[in-house]
């Protein structure tokens, strides 16, 4: 088992990298994985990361791709609602990236 | 995908006594992104995965029903639930945390004759 | 006519996964195609190489194996199961292969016919 | 539609809420269910009642494991696995109540 350190504190990771407590989640853990990822964490960054906390939070799954673009147009405003927006935050996809960065459950890969 | 087909997912069994339920939310949502024509029938104890105010806290075990809430965001808004299942287990739709559509047992039958794939956990 | 089979329960435990053993054998035998055999749940265990049952029991593992050589039929383990349940690649019987829940969807899509067996 | 049950009636209502439920058509007893199709047992009335709307069949293999072969009430139809693979190609659905 693999693990980060973060402000002199340890926390659990698997081999990709993802946190395996979910609630040791905290911002600086995020900032830390964000740079493991080569992503500069910026306000629009924190706006989806957010937001998928709150989706986890509220339905206890981490959405589908299409699923976050369309409630992320909804809530954050059309122009963000878009594919192209999301990939240019997390290049590796929003999925992956940014459910990683966001503490969320590894997306079991079942497509 | 090119060939779309009517997919019904039949719900007999109550929650966190056994896996199926959570599991075959798994397969609804990976059924919704492949663009299928999804419905929900939950019948016999089955309803009860529908029942409000789940707590699962003293069991250790994660409360999965909040995600029944997210099926509208996957674009999946046929769920059935059979009456007489509601009536036998003391419930009523307002028992319940989505909205559904309920049907008697006639009505039931002649939505699974409508289906392509029917799958049952 | 094409076949898919879904298979929800572990071997030995449940008669499901003997009922979809011989029914893939039968549907075969009859000149009809199984074109994947999807395990789920505890279903998963269907596919470990370590299972060992005693000498007068039937080999439920290697008899999936055979029918994989033979018939070409696609042995799919479901990928989230899997994990949950400790089956992984390095103790995966031969002829099966892990993969996600799409491939239950496409046996749905692509098959003229999904029979389930589980408890 | 093919209806396929695989538990006793008297321990399970996937085949009461089936009678009850699908609009007619094939059901195929299997591995548990085919006590349901036994000479006086508790649910033989009911299955008898539901004979003239669905077909009732029986796979004979799991009867004879049962030691129940030679208690199968009249007009179910017992099949072997071939029989359960032309079942399930004059159908176009197969639904397992499981």
């Amino acid at each position: 088992m693999a693990s980060i350190e973060v402000n002199g504190k340890s926390y659990e990771t698997d081999e990709e990298g993802y946190l395996v407590d979910l609630n040791e989640w905290n911002p600086e853990v995020a900032n830390f994985l964000a740079q493991s990822e080569n992503i500069e964490m910026t306000d629009q960054h924190w706006e989806v990361i957010n937001f998928l906390r709150e989706y986890f939070e509220e339905y206890q799954i981490a959405p589908a791709v299409r699923v976050l673009t369309k409630a992320i147009g909804k809530k954050l405003g059309p122009e963000k609602g878009t594919s192209e927006y999301l990939y240019g935050l997390f290049p590796y996809g929003p999925g992956k990236q940014a459910c990683k960065i966001a503490g969320l459950p590894k997306p079991t890969g079942c497509i | 995908m090119s060939d779309v087909k009517k997919f019904m997912f039949v719900n007999r069994k109550a929650p966190y006594g056994t896996i199926y339920a959570l599991e075959s939310l798994e397969v609804v949502l990976i059924t919704a992104a492949f663009d299928q024509d999804v419905s929900l029938m939950f019948t016999d104890d089955g309803v009860f995965q529908l029942k409000k105010g789940q707590q699962t806290k003293g069991i250790e075990t994660k409360n999965f029903s909040p995600t029944y809430r997210a099926l509208e965001g996957y674009d999946i808004e046929k769920l059935y639930v059979d009456r007489e299942s509601l009536q036998e287990r003391g419930l009523t739709e307002d028992d319940l945390l989505v909205d559904v559509t309920v049907l008697s047992r006639a009505e039931v039958g002649a939505l699974m004759d409508e289906q392509d794939v029917i799958l049952s956990f | 006519m094409k076949f898919g089979i879904v298979v929800n329960e572990g071997p030995y435990q449940h008669q499901a996964s003997d009922s979809a053993y011989l029914f893939a054998k039968a549907a075969i035998e009859a000149g009809h195609e199984v074109w994947r055999i999807f395990f789920y749940h505890d279903g998963v265990n269907n596919a470990s190489k370590l299972t060992e049952p005693p000498q007068d029991d039937r080999n439920i593992v290697n008899r999936w194996t055979k029918l994989a050589e033979e018939h070409k039929v696609d042995l799919v383990v479901c990928v989230a199961a899997a994990l949950r349940r400790g089956i992984r690649e390095e103790n995966l019987a031969t002829g099966f292969r892990i993969s996600g829940l799409g491939q239950l969807v496409e046996a749905g899509t692509k098959c003229d016919r999904l029979v389930t067996f589980g408890d | 539609m093919l209806h396929i049950i695989n538990r006793s009636p008297l321990a399970d209502k996937a085949l009461e809420n089936c009678l009850n439920t699908a609009t007619g058509g094939d059901i195929l007893l299997i591995e548990d269910a085919v006590y349901a199709a036994t000479t006086g047992n508790a649910f033989e009335a009911r299955l008898r009642a539901a004979m003239g709307k669905f077909k009732i069949n029986v796979l004979r293999p799991d009867l004879e494991a049962r030691g129940m072969a030679d208690r199968l009430v009249d007009g179910a139809n017992p099949v072997d696995y071939a029989g359960f693979v032309a079942l399930a190609v004059a159908n176009k659905t197969c639904q397992s109540w499981l």
